[in-house]
Protein backbone atom coordinates (compact mmCIF):
# COMPACT_ATOMS: atom_id res chain seq x y z
CA UNK A 1 0.00 0.00 0.00
CA UNK A 2 2.42 2.81 1.50
CA UNK A 3 4.97 1.24 -1.75
CA UNK A 4 3.92 3.55 -4.12
CA UNK A 5 3.75 6.57 -2.45
CA UNK A 6 7.11 6.50 -0.78
CA UNK A 7 8.92 5.74 -3.92
CA UNK A 8 7.03 8.92 -4.99
CA UNK A 9 8.47 10.46 -1.91
CA UNK A 10 11.97 8.96 -2.40
CA UNK A 11 12.21 10.21 -5.92
CA UNK A 12 10.99 13.31 -4.96
CA UNK A 13 13.54 13.36 -2.28
CA UNK A 14 15.80 12.48 -4.91
CA UNK A 15 14.93 15.05 -7.43
CA UNK A 16 14.75 18.15 -5.39
CA UNK A 17 17.40 20.19 -4.48
CA UNK A 18 17.48 21.04 -0.73
CA UNK A 19 18.67 24.56 -0.17
CA UNK A 20 21.23 25.04 2.24
CA UNK A 21 22.76 28.24 3.49
CA UNK A 22 26.41 28.67 4.83
CA UNK A 23 26.40 31.51 7.16
CA UNK A 24 28.84 33.12 9.77
CA UNK A 25 31.28 35.93 10.40
CA UNK A 26 33.56 36.82 8.20
CA UNK A 27 36.61 34.39 8.03
CA UNK A 28 35.08 31.77 9.84
CA UNK A 29 36.15 29.48 6.97
CA UNK A 30 32.70 29.46 5.12
CA UNK A 31 34.37 29.57 1.44
CA UNK A 32 36.45 26.97 2.58
CA UNK A 33 34.25 24.62 3.87
CA UNK A 34 31.84 25.18 0.70
CA UNK A 35 34.40 24.17 -1.83
CA UNK A 36 35.72 20.77 0.78
CA UNK A 37 32.50 19.67 0.50
CA UNK A 38 32.24 19.82 -3.06
CA UNK A 39 35.45 19.15 -4.63
CA UNK A 40 36.73 17.61 -1.61
CA UNK A 41 40.29 20.15 -1.58
CA UNK A 42 41.29 22.96 0.37
CA UNK A 43 41.28 26.33 -2.27
CA UNK A 44 42.63 29.49 -1.98
CA UNK A 45 40.23 32.07 -0.70
CA UNK A 46 39.53 35.80 -0.83
CA UNK A 47 36.91 37.43 1.42
CA UNK A 48 33.56 37.06 -0.40
CA UNK A 49 32.05 40.21 -1.36
CA UNK A 50 28.55 37.89 -2.39
CA UNK A 51 28.44 34.57 -2.72
CA UNK A 52 29.24 31.58 -4.00
CA UNK A 53 26.41 29.10 -5.10
CA UNK A 54 27.29 25.67 -5.95
CA UNK A 55 25.46 22.04 -6.41
CA UNK A 56 26.98 19.76 -3.87
CA UNK A 57 26.11 16.00 -4.10
CA UNK A 58 26.37 14.11 -1.13
CA UNK A 59 25.04 10.44 -0.32
CA UNK A 60 22.96 10.87 -3.42
CA UNK A 61 21.25 13.85 -2.12
CA UNK A 62 22.05 17.33 -3.95
CA UNK A 63 21.88 20.20 -2.14
CA UNK A 64 22.02 23.96 -3.66
CA UNK A 65 24.49 25.32 -1.08
CA UNK A 66 25.26 29.59 -0.88
CA UNK A 67 27.96 30.20 0.96
CA UNK A 68 27.58 34.34 1.83
CA UNK A 69 29.67 36.41 2.64
CA UNK A 70 30.26 37.53 6.10
CA UNK A 71 31.83 40.85 6.70
CA UNK A 72 29.99 43.50 8.83
CA UNK A 73 28.25 46.12 5.88
CA UNK A 74 26.88 43.15 3.62
CA UNK A 75 25.74 40.60 6.59
CA UNK A 76 22.18 42.64 6.89
CA UNK A 77 21.41 41.04 3.50
CA UNK A 78 21.73 37.13 4.76
CA UNK A 79 18.00 37.56 5.30
CA UNK A 80 17.11 38.21 1.24
CA UNK A 81 18.61 34.69 0.98
CA UNK A 82 16.24 33.00 3.65
CA UNK A 83 13.17 31.96 1.68
CA UNK A 84 12.89 27.94 1.37
CA UNK A 85 16.64 27.24 3.00
CA UNK A 86 15.91 23.68 4.39
CA UNK A 87 18.93 24.04 6.60
CA UNK A 88 21.83 26.23 8.08
CA UNK A 89 25.31 25.63 8.11
CA UNK A 90 26.49 28.34 10.84
CA UNK A 91 30.20 28.41 10.85
CA UNK A 92 32.06 29.57 13.75
CA UNK A 93 35.55 30.20 13.99
CA UNK A 94 36.86 28.56 17.21
CA UNK A 95 39.61 30.83 17.84
CA UNK A 96 37.96 34.26 17.63
CA UNK A 97 36.70 34.04 21.37
CA UNK A 98 36.65 38.05 21.10
CA UNK A 99 33.92 37.77 18.16
CA UNK A 100 32.10 35.09 19.82
CA UNK A 101 28.93 37.24 21.43
CA UNK A 102 28.88 38.90 17.57
CA UNK A 103 28.56 35.22 16.25
CA UNK A 104 25.75 34.84 19.11
CA UNK A 105 23.45 38.07 18.17
CA UNK A 106 24.03 37.32 14.35
CA UNK A 107 22.62 33.86 15.04
CA UNK A 108 19.73 34.96 17.36
CA UNK A 109 18.84 37.15 15.09
CA UNK A 110 18.88 34.74 12.21
CA UNK A 111 16.62 32.34 14.39
CA UNK A 112 14.01 34.85 14.89
CA UNK A 113 13.17 35.02 10.80
CA UNK A 114 9.94 33.71 9.94
CA UNK A 115 11.47 31.99 6.78
CA UNK A 116 13.99 30.24 8.51
CA UNK A 117 11.21 28.50 11.16
CA UNK A 118 11.61 25.27 9.57
CA UNK A 119 15.32 25.01 9.08
CA UNK A 120 17.47 22.83 10.29
CA UNK A 121 20.64 24.14 12.05
CA UNK A 122 24.16 22.54 11.85
CA UNK A 123 26.81 24.90 13.96
CA UNK A 124 30.41 24.07 12.78
CA UNK A 125 33.42 24.77 15.39
CA UNK A 126 35.47 25.49 12.63
CA UNK A 127 39.43 25.59 13.12
CA UNK A 128 39.65 22.88 15.60
CA UNK A 129 43.19 22.24 14.39
CA UNK A 130 44.16 25.47 16.36
CA UNK A 131 45.38 25.25 19.64
CA UNK A 132 43.14 27.95 21.48
CA UNK A 133 40.32 26.41 19.68
CA UNK A 134 37.15 26.78 21.95
CA UNK A 135 35.49 22.98 22.80
CA UNK A 136 32.44 22.75 21.12
CA UNK A 137 30.09 22.77 24.26
CA UNK A 138 32.15 25.52 25.54
CA UNK A 139 30.81 26.90 22.21
CA UNK A 140 27.27 25.87 22.26
CA UNK A 141 26.94 27.38 25.39
CA UNK A 142 28.58 30.92 24.32
CA UNK A 143 25.84 30.65 21.04
CA UNK A 144 22.80 30.01 23.71
CA UNK A 145 22.26 26.89 21.80
CA UNK A 146 20.84 24.80 24.89
CA UNK A 147 18.21 27.66 25.04
CA UNK A 148 16.88 27.11 21.48
CA UNK A 149 13.46 26.18 21.62
CA UNK A 150 11.57 24.52 18.98
CA UNK A 151 14.70 23.95 16.68
CA UNK A 152 16.73 20.78 15.31
CA UNK A 153 20.14 21.68 16.28
CA UNK A 154 23.63 20.02 16.32
CA UNK A 155 27.58 21.48 16.67
CA UNK A 156 30.11 19.42 15.68
CA UNK A 157 33.95 20.29 15.74
CA UNK A 158 35.30 20.65 12.03
CA UNK A 159 38.53 21.78 10.43
CA UNK A 160 37.96 22.45 6.69
CA UNK A 161 41.20 22.67 5.94
CA UNK A 162 42.45 19.57 7.38
CA UNK A 163 39.02 17.93 6.60
CA UNK A 164 38.18 16.52 9.76
CA UNK A 165 34.81 16.51 11.00
CA UNK A 166 32.70 17.45 7.82
CA UNK A 167 31.74 13.60 6.91
CA UNK A 168 30.20 13.43 10.61
CA UNK A 169 28.36 16.88 10.44
CA UNK A 170 26.63 16.16 7.15
CA UNK A 171 25.86 12.53 7.60
CA UNK A 172 23.53 13.87 10.37
CA UNK A 173 22.54 16.96 8.45
CA UNK A 174 20.85 14.46 5.68
CA UNK A 175 19.29 12.63 8.73
CA UNK A 176 17.65 15.00 9.55
CA UNK A 177 16.55 16.43 6.90
CA UNK A 178 15.59 12.61 5.77
CA UNK A 179 13.83 12.50 9.01
CA UNK A 180 11.76 15.95 8.89
CA UNK A 181 10.34 14.57 5.70
CA UNK B 1 39.66 63.36 3.14
CA UNK B 2 37.83 61.56 4.05
CA UNK B 3 35.09 61.72 1.35
CA UNK B 4 37.14 59.79 -1.32
CA UNK B 5 36.23 58.35 -4.46
CA UNK B 6 35.82 54.88 -2.54
CA UNK B 7 33.07 56.20 -0.08
CA UNK B 8 29.60 55.28 -0.94
CA UNK B 9 26.36 55.96 -0.20
CA UNK B 10 26.34 52.76 1.07
CA UNK B 11 28.39 53.54 3.55
CA UNK B 12 31.65 51.38 2.19
CA UNK B 13 32.84 49.90 -0.63
CA UNK B 14 32.41 46.44 0.30
CA UNK B 15 28.19 47.54 -0.40
CA UNK B 16 28.81 48.47 -3.87
CA UNK B 17 30.99 45.30 -5.19
CA UNK B 18 28.43 43.25 -3.17
CA UNK B 19 25.41 45.11 -5.57
CA UNK B 20 27.73 44.83 -8.54
CA UNK B 21 27.78 41.29 -7.70
CA UNK B 22 24.46 40.50 -7.31
CA UNK B 23 23.31 42.72 -10.03
CA UNK B 24 25.06 40.85 -12.59
CA UNK B 25 23.87 37.32 -11.42
CA UNK B 26 20.60 39.16 -12.07
CA UNK B 27 20.85 40.46 -15.15
CA UNK B 28 22.49 36.99 -16.42
CA UNK B 29 19.37 35.51 -15.60
CA UNK B 30 20.58 33.42 -12.72
CA UNK B 31 18.60 33.01 -9.38
CA UNK B 32 16.83 36.43 -10.31
CA UNK B 33 13.66 35.82 -7.23
CA UNK B 34 16.75 36.02 -5.01
CA UNK B 35 18.92 38.62 -6.31
CA UNK B 36 15.74 40.69 -7.35
CA UNK B 37 15.02 40.52 -3.35
CA UNK B 38 19.14 41.77 -2.64
CA UNK B 39 19.16 44.37 -5.05
CA UNK B 40 15.74 45.91 -4.19
CA UNK B 41 16.82 45.94 -0.58
CA UNK B 42 20.30 47.19 -1.52
CA UNK B 43 19.12 50.62 -3.53
CA UNK B 44 16.45 51.14 -0.36
CA UNK B 45 13.39 50.36 -3.09
CA UNK B 46 10.37 52.19 -2.19
CA UNK B 47 8.21 48.80 -0.40
CA UNK B 48 5.68 49.49 -3.46
CA UNK B 49 8.46 49.38 -6.17
CA UNK B 50 9.66 46.27 -4.59
CA UNK B 51 6.54 44.59 -4.18
CA UNK B 52 6.69 44.81 -7.76
CA UNK B 53 9.29 44.09 -8.99
CA UNK B 54 8.84 40.51 -7.02
CA UNK B 55 5.15 39.76 -7.83
CA UNK B 56 6.98 40.06 -11.49
CA UNK B 57 10.19 37.01 -10.51
CA UNK B 58 7.02 35.49 -9.28
CA UNK B 59 5.18 35.31 -12.43
CA UNK B 60 8.26 34.60 -14.51
CA UNK B 61 9.74 31.85 -12.17
CA UNK B 62 6.33 30.10 -12.54
CA UNK B 63 7.08 29.78 -15.94
CA UNK B 64 11.14 28.84 -15.59
CA UNK B 65 11.48 27.00 -12.73
CA UNK B 66 13.53 24.20 -12.53
CA UNK B 67 11.43 22.60 -9.45
CA UNK B 68 8.05 23.00 -11.79
CA UNK B 69 8.23 20.15 -14.07
CA UNK B 70 8.24 17.83 -11.01
CA UNK B 71 4.46 17.59 -10.75
CA UNK C 1 30.41 66.46 8.30
CA UNK C 2 30.84 66.17 4.65
CA UNK C 3 30.51 62.36 4.65
CA UNK C 4 26.54 62.24 5.59
CA UNK C 5 24.57 59.51 3.88
CA UNK C 6 23.62 61.34 1.08
CA UNK C 7 26.92 61.51 -0.13
CA UNK C 8 27.62 58.77 -2.86
CA UNK C 9 30.12 56.76 -4.54
CA UNK C 10 28.53 58.32 -7.21
CA UNK C 11 29.27 62.04 -6.10
CA UNK C 12 25.88 62.54 -5.54
CA UNK C 13 22.26 61.77 -4.50
CA UNK C 14 21.10 62.12 -8.28
CA UNK C 15 23.02 59.70 -9.31
CA UNK C 16 21.80 57.04 -7.02
CA UNK C 17 18.01 58.21 -7.51
CA UNK C 18 19.27 57.41 -11.20
CA UNK C 19 20.14 54.25 -11.31
CA UNK C 20 17.39 53.28 -9.10
CA UNK C 21 14.69 54.66 -11.41
CA UNK C 22 16.84 53.01 -14.40
CA UNK C 23 17.37 49.85 -12.38
CA UNK C 24 13.22 49.81 -11.56
CA UNK C 25 12.33 50.16 -15.61
CA UNK C 26 15.08 47.17 -16.51
CA UNK C 27 13.38 44.97 -13.20
CA UNK C 28 10.41 45.55 -14.71
CA UNK C 29 11.28 44.29 -18.47
CA UNK C 30 10.90 47.59 -19.91
CA UNK C 31 13.50 48.97 -22.44
CA UNK C 32 15.65 46.50 -21.46
CA UNK C 33 18.54 46.98 -23.46
CA UNK C 34 19.07 50.80 -23.32
CA UNK C 35 18.37 50.03 -19.29
CA UNK C 36 21.08 47.62 -19.30
CA UNK C 37 23.34 49.63 -21.37
CA UNK C 38 22.85 52.64 -18.29
CA UNK C 39 23.30 50.14 -15.37
CA UNK C 40 26.63 49.07 -16.72
CA UNK C 41 27.52 52.13 -17.34
CA UNK C 42 27.02 53.80 -13.82
CA UNK C 43 28.42 51.28 -11.82
CA UNK C 44 31.09 50.41 -14.03
CA UNK C 45 30.96 46.99 -14.65
CA UNK C 46 34.78 45.80 -16.04
CA UNK C 47 34.36 45.84 -20.05
CA UNK C 48 33.62 41.84 -20.42
CA UNK C 49 31.03 42.04 -17.81
CA UNK C 50 29.12 44.64 -19.92
CA UNK C 51 29.80 42.71 -22.88
CA UNK C 52 28.32 39.72 -21.80
CA UNK C 53 25.18 41.39 -19.78
CA UNK C 54 24.85 43.01 -22.97
CA UNK C 55 24.59 40.09 -25.53
CA UNK C 56 22.41 38.58 -23.32
CA UNK C 57 20.13 41.39 -24.08
CA UNK C 58 20.56 41.22 -27.88
CA UNK C 59 19.81 37.55 -27.16
CA UNK C 60 16.47 37.91 -25.65
CA UNK C 61 15.40 40.87 -27.93
CA UNK C 62 15.72 38.90 -30.56
CA UNK C 63 12.36 37.17 -29.23
CA UNK C 64 10.37 39.94 -27.72
CA UNK C 65 11.15 42.94 -30.26
CA UNK C 66 8.23 44.59 -31.08
CA UNK C 67 9.54 45.43 -34.36
CA UNK C 68 10.07 42.00 -35.07
CA UNK C 69 7.17 41.16 -36.51
CA UNK C 70 6.96 43.27 -38.97
CA UNK C 71 8.86 41.61 -41.80
CA UNK D 1 4.31 50.28 -60.82
CA UNK D 2 5.69 52.23 -58.02
CA UNK D 3 1.98 51.50 -56.14
CA UNK D 4 2.75 48.59 -54.38
CA UNK D 5 6.29 49.39 -53.17
CA UNK D 6 5.62 52.73 -51.72
CA UNK D 7 2.51 51.42 -50.11
CA UNK D 8 5.02 49.15 -48.67
CA UNK D 9 7.05 51.90 -47.96
CA UNK D 10 4.38 53.80 -46.75
CA UNK D 11 2.72 51.24 -44.05
CA UNK D 12 6.29 50.58 -43.12
CA UNK D 13 6.65 54.11 -42.60
CA UNK D 14 3.52 53.74 -40.71
CA UNK D 15 4.12 51.37 -38.47
CA UNK D 16 7.66 51.67 -37.13
CA UNK D 17 8.17 53.78 -34.26
CA UNK D 18 11.02 56.69 -35.23
CA UNK D 19 13.08 56.87 -31.97
CA UNK D 20 13.85 60.52 -31.20
CA UNK D 21 15.72 62.23 -27.97
CA UNK D 22 15.10 65.01 -26.36
CA UNK D 23 18.11 66.47 -25.01
CA UNK D 24 19.80 69.68 -23.25
CA UNK D 25 20.58 70.91 -20.04
CA UNK D 26 18.59 70.77 -16.94
CA UNK D 27 15.75 73.10 -16.90
CA UNK D 28 15.76 73.68 -20.63
CA UNK D 29 11.62 73.01 -20.85
CA UNK D 30 12.72 69.04 -22.33
CA UNK D 31 10.08 67.69 -20.18
CA UNK D 32 7.60 70.58 -20.60
CA UNK D 33 8.20 69.91 -24.30
CA UNK D 34 6.97 66.25 -24.62
CA UNK D 35 3.76 66.43 -22.45
CA UNK D 36 3.11 69.31 -24.92
CA UNK D 37 3.52 67.38 -27.93
CA UNK D 38 2.07 64.27 -26.25
CA UNK D 39 -1.19 65.77 -24.41
CA UNK D 40 -1.51 69.57 -25.94
CA UNK D 41 -0.97 71.13 -22.44
CA UNK D 42 1.46 72.39 -19.77
CA UNK D 43 2.09 70.06 -16.96
CA UNK D 44 4.04 70.86 -13.96
CA UNK D 45 7.49 69.15 -13.96
CA UNK D 46 10.49 68.61 -11.66
CA UNK D 47 13.58 68.18 -12.23
CA UNK D 48 14.07 64.94 -14.27
CA UNK D 49 16.28 62.31 -12.57
CA UNK D 50 16.33 59.84 -15.02
CA UNK D 51 13.82 59.95 -17.94
CA UNK D 52 10.78 59.67 -19.31
CA UNK D 53 9.71 57.92 -22.69
CA UNK D 54 6.26 58.02 -24.30
CA UNK D 55 4.95 57.48 -27.66
CA UNK D 56 4.18 60.51 -29.80
CA UNK D 57 1.67 60.55 -32.35
CA UNK D 58 2.08 63.86 -34.97
CA UNK D 59 0.60 63.17 -38.51
CA UNK D 60 -0.12 59.96 -38.44
CA UNK D 61 3.69 59.06 -37.25
CA UNK D 62 4.90 57.15 -34.21
CA UNK D 63 7.80 58.25 -32.35
CA UNK D 64 8.92 57.11 -29.58
CA UNK D 65 10.28 60.26 -27.80
CA UNK D 66 12.40 60.01 -24.98
CA UNK D 67 13.50 63.33 -22.32
CA UNK D 68 16.18 62.54 -20.55
CA UNK D 69 17.57 64.19 -17.27
CA UNK D 70 19.55 67.01 -18.28
CA UNK D 71 21.58 67.44 -14.71
CA UNK D 72 25.30 67.70 -14.65
CA UNK D 73 26.23 64.44 -12.92
CA UNK D 74 23.54 62.57 -15.19
CA UNK D 75 24.43 64.29 -18.47
CA UNK D 76 27.04 61.75 -19.04
CA UNK D 77 24.79 58.94 -18.99
CA UNK D 78 23.08 60.56 -22.58
CA UNK D 79 25.41 58.48 -24.53
CA UNK D 80 23.68 55.27 -23.30
CA UNK D 81 20.54 56.22 -24.99
CA UNK D 82 21.77 57.12 -28.49
CA UNK D 83 21.88 53.28 -30.68
CA UNK D 84 19.15 53.59 -33.48
CA UNK D 85 17.93 57.28 -33.17
CA UNK D 86 16.20 59.01 -35.85
CA UNK D 87 16.47 62.35 -34.33
CA UNK D 88 17.38 64.50 -31.64
CA UNK D 89 15.69 67.51 -29.76
CA UNK D 90 17.98 69.34 -28.27
CA UNK D 91 16.03 72.06 -26.15
CA UNK D 92 18.03 75.48 -24.87
CA UNK D 93 16.69 78.00 -22.77
CA UNK D 94 17.18 81.18 -24.39
CA UNK D 95 17.84 83.42 -21.67
CA UNK D 96 19.99 81.04 -20.13
CA UNK D 97 23.18 82.97 -21.55
CA UNK D 98 25.90 81.59 -18.90
CA UNK D 99 25.38 78.66 -19.72
CA UNK D 100 25.05 78.42 -23.41
CA UNK D 101 28.54 77.60 -23.86
CA UNK D 102 28.33 74.67 -21.89
CA UNK D 103 25.42 74.17 -23.77
CA UNK D 104 27.03 74.23 -26.80
CA UNK D 105 29.86 71.78 -25.71
CA UNK D 106 27.65 69.04 -24.67
CA UNK D 107 25.77 69.47 -27.83
CA UNK D 108 29.33 69.28 -29.94
CA UNK D 109 30.49 66.28 -27.99
CA UNK D 110 26.88 64.73 -28.61
CA UNK D 111 27.74 64.90 -31.98
CA UNK D 112 30.90 63.14 -32.53
CA UNK D 113 29.19 60.03 -31.28
CA UNK D 114 29.52 57.25 -34.08
CA UNK D 115 25.91 56.24 -32.88
CA UNK D 116 24.17 59.39 -33.72
CA UNK D 117 26.24 60.29 -37.14
CA UNK D 118 22.53 59.88 -39.18
CA UNK D 119 20.79 61.10 -36.51
CA UNK D 120 18.89 64.65 -37.84
CA UNK D 121 19.33 67.59 -35.32
CA UNK D 122 16.00 69.95 -33.92
CA UNK D 123 17.16 72.77 -31.90
CA UNK D 124 14.47 74.65 -30.22
CA UNK D 125 15.41 77.97 -29.25
CA UNK D 126 13.27 77.42 -25.93
CA UNK D 127 11.29 79.99 -23.83
CA UNK D 128 10.87 82.92 -26.74
CA UNK D 129 8.38 84.30 -24.24
CA UNK D 130 10.48 85.84 -21.95
CA UNK D 131 12.34 89.44 -22.91
CA UNK D 132 15.56 88.61 -22.72
CA UNK D 133 15.39 85.58 -25.60
CA UNK D 134 18.38 84.95 -27.74
CA UNK D 135 17.38 85.45 -31.23
CA UNK D 136 17.68 82.25 -33.17
CA UNK D 137 20.53 83.25 -35.38
CA UNK D 138 22.82 84.60 -31.91
CA UNK D 139 22.23 81.11 -30.72
CA UNK D 140 22.63 78.99 -33.88
CA UNK D 141 25.96 81.19 -33.71
CA UNK D 142 26.50 80.35 -30.12
CA UNK D 143 25.77 76.67 -30.51
CA UNK D 144 28.41 76.60 -33.64
CA UNK D 145 25.86 75.33 -35.90
CA UNK D 146 26.59 76.85 -39.32
CA UNK D 147 29.76 75.13 -38.64
CA UNK D 148 28.24 71.79 -38.78
CA UNK D 149 28.83 69.14 -41.31
CA UNK D 150 26.94 65.90 -43.00
CA UNK D 151 24.18 66.88 -40.59
CA UNK D 152 21.06 67.84 -41.62
CA UNK D 153 19.52 70.49 -38.87
CA UNK D 154 17.40 73.64 -38.40
CA UNK D 155 16.63 75.52 -35.42
CA UNK D 156 13.04 77.36 -34.28
CA UNK D 157 11.62 79.87 -31.89
CA UNK D 158 9.87 77.99 -29.31
CA UNK D 159 7.79 78.62 -26.82
CA UNK D 160 7.22 75.35 -24.90
CA UNK D 161 4.15 77.19 -22.15
CA UNK D 162 2.69 79.58 -24.47
CA UNK D 163 2.97 76.22 -27.16
CA UNK D 164 4.45 78.13 -29.71
CA UNK D 165 6.64 76.71 -32.58
CA UNK D 166 6.46 73.51 -32.26
CA UNK D 167 4.07 72.73 -34.56
CA UNK D 168 6.32 74.59 -37.03
CA UNK D 169 9.36 72.60 -35.80
CA UNK D 170 7.48 69.60 -35.66
CA UNK D 171 6.52 69.85 -38.73
CA UNK D 172 9.80 70.66 -40.49
CA UNK D 173 11.55 67.21 -38.28
CA UNK D 174 8.45 65.04 -40.32
CA UNK D 175 9.78 65.69 -43.87
CA UNK D 176 13.30 65.54 -42.56
CA UNK D 177 12.56 61.83 -41.89
CA UNK D 178 10.75 61.47 -44.40
CA UNK D 179 12.80 62.45 -47.30
CA UNK D 180 15.68 60.60 -45.49
CA UNK D 181 13.81 57.63 -45.76
N1 LIG E 1 43.51 26.88 10.66
C1 LIG E 1 42.38 26.88 9.97
N2 LIG E 1 42.14 27.84 9.08
C2 LIG E 1 40.99 27.79 8.38
C3 LIG E 1 40.02 26.79 8.57
N3 LIG E 1 38.98 27.03 7.73
C4 LIG E 1 39.29 28.15 7.05
N4 LIG E 1 40.48 28.62 7.43
C5 LIG E 1 41.16 29.82 6.93
O1 LIG E 1 40.45 30.96 7.36
C6 LIG E 1 40.55 32.00 6.39
C7 LIG E 1 39.18 32.48 5.99
O2 LIG E 1 38.48 31.43 5.35
P1 LIG E 1 37.28 31.71 4.34
O3 LIG E 1 36.72 30.37 3.96
O4 LIG E 1 37.68 32.60 3.25
O5 LIG E 1 36.30 32.49 5.31
P2 LIG E 1 34.80 32.98 5.02
O6 LIG E 1 33.98 32.53 6.17
O7 LIG E 1 34.36 32.52 3.69
O8 LIG E 1 34.94 34.58 5.08
P3 LIG E 1 34.04 35.69 4.30
O9 LIG E 1 33.99 35.28 2.88
O10 LIG E 1 34.77 36.99 4.49
O11 LIG E 1 32.73 35.72 4.98
C8 LIG E 1 41.33 31.40 5.21
O12 LIG E 1 42.66 31.78 5.32
C9 LIG E 1 41.18 29.91 5.42
O13 LIG E 1 42.23 29.16 4.87
C10 LIG E 1 40.31 25.77 9.53
O14 LIG E 1 39.55 24.86 9.77
N5 LIG E 1 41.49 25.88 10.19
N1 LIG F 1 8.84 80.94 -19.58
C1 LIG F 1 8.99 79.70 -20.00
N2 LIG F 1 9.22 78.72 -19.11
C2 LIG F 1 9.35 77.46 -19.58
C3 LIG F 1 9.26 77.14 -20.93
N3 LIG F 1 9.44 75.82 -21.10
C4 LIG F 1 9.64 75.32 -19.85
N4 LIG F 1 9.59 76.31 -18.95
C5 LIG F 1 9.75 76.18 -17.50
O1 LIG F 1 11.09 75.84 -17.21
C6 LIG F 1 11.15 75.01 -16.06
C7 LIG F 1 11.93 73.74 -16.36
O2 LIG F 1 11.22 72.98 -17.31
P1 LIG F 1 11.39 71.41 -17.46
O3 LIG F 1 10.57 70.98 -18.64
O4 LIG F 1 11.14 70.71 -16.17
O5 LIG F 1 12.94 71.34 -17.80
P2 LIG F 1 13.82 70.08 -18.20
O6 LIG F 1 14.60 70.47 -19.41
O7 LIG F 1 12.95 68.88 -18.33
O8 LIG F 1 14.83 69.93 -16.96
P3 LIG F 1 15.55 68.60 -16.38
O9 LIG F 1 14.48 67.57 -16.24
O10 LIG F 1 16.16 68.99 -15.07
O11 LIG F 1 16.61 68.22 -17.37
C8 LIG F 1 9.72 74.76 -15.64
O12 LIG F 1 9.39 75.65 -14.62
C9 LIG F 1 8.94 75.07 -16.90
O13 LIG F 1 7.61 75.49 -16.65
C10 LIG F 1 9.02 78.21 -21.85
O14 LIG F 1 8.92 78.04 -23.07
N5 LIG F 1 8.90 79.47 -21.32
MG1 LIG G 1 33.85 33.51 1.97
MG1 LIG H 1 12.88 67.12 -17.30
Amino acid sequence: MGGFFSSIFSSLFGTREMRILILGLDGAGKTTILYRLQVGEVVTTIPTIGFNVETVTYKNLKFQVWDLGGQTSIRPYWRCYYSNTDAVIYVVDSCDRDRISVSKSELVAMLEEEELKKAILVVFANKQDMEQAMTPTEMANALGLPALKDRKWQIFKTSATKGTGLDEAMEWLVEALKSRQ
Amino acid sequence: NLCHADVSLFGEPTEFEYLRKVLFEYMMGRETKTMAKVITTVLKFPADQAQKILEREDARTLFTSPRSGIF
